[in-house]
């Protein structure tokens, strides 16, 4: 990050001037976080002690016998406390709200995992909590919102515009300049303005130092290729980092394909054609935007990967070709996820499920003194309501059913 | 400069100078260009016009909605950037847009600056847009002659507000609270002493906004500041009164 | 455990002549496994590789302070994968099975956390599953049927006696008489005969192995108490293991107090004066059943602790004042889920919830000076559907007729 | 010693021997009365009377259902206590209780014994109780002289079959298969292997049990075993065409 928030071409902060005092204080007190060992002592002792940190990294042996390429190896952010990698942002910036003095924090979400995130993390700290989610995605995660509001978050559907993370972002920010002095917004990827993106970085970065660690301890040498789903790109980042000096690690970043690249139903920035440069949301990067630069709806099974835009980080990696970005459809991401649990017994998260897709197209060229990494962000429990209706499960739908009938009486 | 100028030049004739706002596009432009005779009529001294956005982060519910309707209508840039010719052309106050940096940036900042410089209009308002995020805006700013507008807010520094001076022309634009546009603001003690910050960290005139809404806050302004800017306010009348409800307002207020 | 499978009067192993062979090659590999260091090494690794263990011991600083009693520290059973003690169990059990070659297991389930952890792990290790459980609990626990489905596992509804974890015992003793040579029973507690009550216990004792070595670690010394749930008591005899050569550290055990002792609707074994001695399901315990020994319909708002039986184990430790034996009843657990989860951003199961309950109702009392754990056997996100039902939440009603709507079409 | 001297007089008059199974108080003690004549009056040698329990463990389908739908008619231990000694008085053949160990254990072992032995009941078949878990079970039932019949499964080793001969009394019930009660079995070379170190283990009578549902099945036991068990057949002839339909189906048997 440059002094004004730039990765190469892109990222900044584009904010009212409002918030620009609440930037500079928290831009101070995250470069002394940065600086301060005991700050991120203090981090890893809590995300150790309160959640299961270090998250194992699985030998999946039955995928790799079946693929008969390189050895297939999950990092388990599954296994996070709240069920994903998101544990790890909200506990790194609940810390610093605590340092920075605030008492009330605000979150955007889209999947409901960073809402559910950040509503365990303020009860942990005692915050107050609004978290701000578009229409749809409440309707797709309601369990989350359940969640949400039993550790006592106020959530609030967000019903303008597509009524997706972006809005909900956009509400967020509403919030915030208004209620500046109480409240820290805890940003739940790496996106937005500066400082943000990396800051959310540098807390997801846990995962690639143990990842790291924890292959050369298993395999004995680095992976070849390493495997991340692209929402906003916090979990990628998280894990791409243990990898990002080494030239022998291949970066793979899986955007969601939707119902394909041509089809314009999808979210994918960095792979495709369809996104262009653009600032919007408090940053500059590669949005899905129409010629006069208003953004489109996106479209994707899994609605923690359902945005427009994508960090400014990844921007600049997918520019400098660093990282390479593919997609995953919809379709394929159900068909793995259920190779995926018969196989090995893991549930991925529809989000994570994108990585593996990627990684078992390409891991059968591999060689089998190599490994891969997958990155499993999360876990797919939150999303039965989804699997099971894109399964079309004929005894979830009776049971559903016969449940409403007893609340429709 | 010539924004300034203007500026000045009618404040000497009154004791506070208005500012409204329009969505364009919505409802239509027909009722924009309705609305806008209205208060040129009605005595308002500037206007500035919002091209719409799909995200505008910093703006309420009211203009918010109105932003979404008039891009679900089909509003284009091309469209109001003509449209902000017309008016130049028609009426003989001071037009502005407002909108967000995505859009400037889009079209092409040199190419947005030389069309606003030939469709007359006389200032730029982009919320998003901090001078250290525009350097190149600023410059181009200069060289087309369309006046950069800055905001201050009440969290902004002593230092903060003189570094946007540096940067800023036409007037500064003064929040006059914290939150979105919209919501009602009260002018107490604490109001008046952040607008004598304001005040002492500039020479351009002081607009105030953000919740301004009827003859009683702008009398409150009377003294303290140059320019009441009206927001939200005209376009809630409009939805529910329509655009001829806007003259009489407007009359109301001063 | 003595030759003949007892703990002191209780415990033993009734069963069909049929299955003597079975039980006599099963406790040699089981004698052989607890003999050899390296098996539990192998447990132990795909334990740490697999799931996440060790799990996290959670100092619970809000809900201390609230109470203003003893330090509460939470063993936090809920971050394994699958989401319970469980996972302990039948990874054990899947090793054991390997080592026996046998290619099929089969699974009792009463929550559904079990046959979920069972289906997890036939599908990790390669097994044909099938799981029996209650009718009733298909209904109650849908979820965990679909995972269960979704991993490969075949999930068979019993319809016969009470519909719940006991008549899914029957059968799965049905289904292994006559599949004896190719499957295993995997047993889902510290219940049934000889030797499963102590090699549960065994596979769980990893739970109080941590757990003793991570409060002397955080707290400096034992915990003046450990509470624990009790179903068939699996987890509680996980945890109690790491202290019961203690005299200073007291164990208590929490069995589902239903309606309340003395409405008859519970599940109240140990406390309580309902059960009386009996054998039934394989072995000897205190039962809840008639004067003519015919098993009564018991009753929990957690589908995990409603069960007829109890541990044997548990039962000598009971006779000879080892361990206490308390009660939690479906209101109180609500209102300590609905507590814990605003304090602390935890939510237990259902079933963990019960030594909440007794553990908060006693904490007040101790000395600052002391620690208690609280075992928290899985996390509630599986219950969602009994808990929003409980909680009587609007919106989940509102979305769940939404949802059915769309089925009904 | 009383039953197996009976049955091995009995054997001598006949090829085979039939056994027969009923649940009590299902679907009625009355109906178990009409069933029982119908079996003894068509030359049933023997007659296991089955006292419900709500865990059946070994038992299939049919006579799970069986022992279900009795308790939730009420059914009693006393009652089959009883209804066991008025057929004893009433029929000139032995008859024995079947039930799970809980039974017995919560009336109390000894007084179960002693009520058995005053019912006349000639022998108990407990399927999930061993010599191993009933110690004090097998004593009693030497000291009332009422013979504890032991079960010999396929899986049984020969070592195993030397030792539950050492307690066993009465017959042998061998279990024809893997399984539970009511499903067929197939009499091929592996039965008959079986059967032979079945035969070579004790000197006990051989019952053969588990899925012999017609006179063909019956047909292959002769000479093989000394009695055939039918077991869930007749409760579901009952089920279906009440119980006039026992005596018909027991007279094709032979
Ligand atoms: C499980 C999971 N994975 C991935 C994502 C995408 O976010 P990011 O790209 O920031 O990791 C989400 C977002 O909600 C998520 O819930
Ligand atoms: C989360 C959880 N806790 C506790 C139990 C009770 O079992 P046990 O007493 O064997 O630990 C269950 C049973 O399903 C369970 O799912």
């Amino acid at each position: 990050m440059d002094t004004k928030g730039y990765f190469g071409n892109w990222g900044g902060a584009f904010i009212p001037e409002i918030l620009h005092e609440t930037f500079e204080q928290l831009k101070i007190s995250y470069a002394a976080a940065r600086k301060d060992p005991a700050f991120w002592q203090e981090y890893v002792d809590i995300m150790c002690s309160y959640s299961c940190r270090p998250t194992p990294l699985t030998y999946a042996e039955n995928l790799t016998r079946h693929f008969g390429g390189a050895k297939i190896f999950i990092k388990r952010e599954d296994l996070n406390h709240t069920g994903a990698h998101k544990a790890n942002n909200v506990m790194g910036q609940g810390l610093l709200v605590k340092k920075m003095g605030k008492k009330r924090v605000i979150a955007e979400t889209g999947a409901g995992q960073h809402g559910v995130a950040t509503a365990t993390m303020a009860a942990k700290f005692g915050f107050d909590c609004t978290v701000y989610m578009g229409e749809v995605d409440v309707k797709r995660q309601r369990p989350n919102v359940f969640w949400m509001e039993k550790m006592g978050a106020t959530v609030i559907p967000v019903k303008d515009g597509s009524r997706t993370l972006k809005d909900a972002i956009n509400e967020a920010f509403r919030d915030w300049v208004t209620n500046i002095d109480s409240t820290h917004y805890v940003f739940g990827t790496a996106c937005g303005p500066a400082p943000f993106p990396e800051m959310v970085s540098w807390f997801q970065s846990i995962i690639g130092q143990e990842a790291r660690k924890q292959i050369v301890a298993s395999h004995g040498k680095l992976p070849a290729k390493v495997y991340a789903c692209v929402g906003g790109g916090s979990n990628a980042m998280g894990i791409f980092q243990g990898f990002l000096d080494e030239q022998a690690v291949e970066l793979i970043g899986v955007e969601a394909g939707g119902k394909g690249l041509q089809s314009g139903l999808h979210a994918s920035r960095l792979c495709g054609t369809d996104a262009t440069p653009g600032v919007a949301q408090g940053y500059k990067t590669m949005f899905l935007q129409n010629d006069e630069g208003q953004m489109l709806e996106t479209h994707s099974v899994s609605a923690g990967l359902d945005y427009v835009g994508v960090s400014p980080i990844l921007a600049d990696l997918w520019e400098k070709k660093k990282v390479r970005f593919e997609s995953a459809t919809d379709d394929e991401v159900m068909e793995t996820l259920d190779l995926t649990m018969k196989m090995e017994g893991i549930i991925p998260a529809l989000e994570s499920t994108h990585a593996f897709v990627q990684a078992f197209k390409e891991v059968p060229h591999l060689s089998p003194d190599d490994a891969i990494i997958i990155n499993q962000s999360g876990r797919g429990d939150k999303d039965i309501f989804t699997i099971a209706h894109a399964f079309k499960d004929p005894s979830w739908q009776e049971f559903i059913i016969e449940r409403a009938k007893e609340y429709e009486k | 400069m010539q924004l300034e100028e203007t500026l000045r030049h009618k404040r000497q004739e009154k004791d506070i100078l208005l500012m409204t706002h329009i969505v364009l596009g919505y409802p239509s432009f027909e009722t924009n260009r309705k609305v806008v005779s209205q208060m040129v009529e009605n005595g308002v001294d500037c206007i500035e016009m919002q091209i719409p956005f799909s995200e505008p982060m910093a703006d309420g519910p009211v203009i918010l909605k109105a932003n979404q309707d008039s891009l679900a209508f089909g509003t284009t840039v091309k469209e109001c950037m003509a449209f902000g010719a017309e008016m130049a052309a028609t009426h003989n106050i001071p037009f502005l847009f407002m909108t967000y940096y995505n859009i400037i940036y889009k079209y092409g900042e040199e190419r947005f600056f030389k069309d606003c410089r030939a469709a007359k209009i006389q200032g730029l308002i982009v919320p998003d847009l901090s001078p250290e995020m525009g350097e190149n805006f600023f410059t181009l700013a200069t060289t087309y002659q369309v006046a950069p507008i800055l905001i201050y807010a009440p969290t902004s520094t002593d230092k903060r507000m003189e570094t946007l001076n540096n940067f800023a022309d036409g007037f500064i634009y003064c929040v006059a609270r914290r939150g979105v546009t919209g919501k009602k603001s009260s002018f107490d003690q604490d109001f008046d002493s952040y607008l004598a910050r304001c005040t002492s960290a500039t020479s351009l005139p002081i607009a105030v906004g953000f919740g301004i809404q009827d003859a009683e806050d702008v009398a409150c302004l009377k003294g303290k500041a140059d320019i009441a800017v009206i927001g939200s306010q005209t376009i809630r009348l409009v939805d529910e009164k329509g655009p001829e409800a806007v003259g009489p307002f407007i009359a109301s207020l001063r």
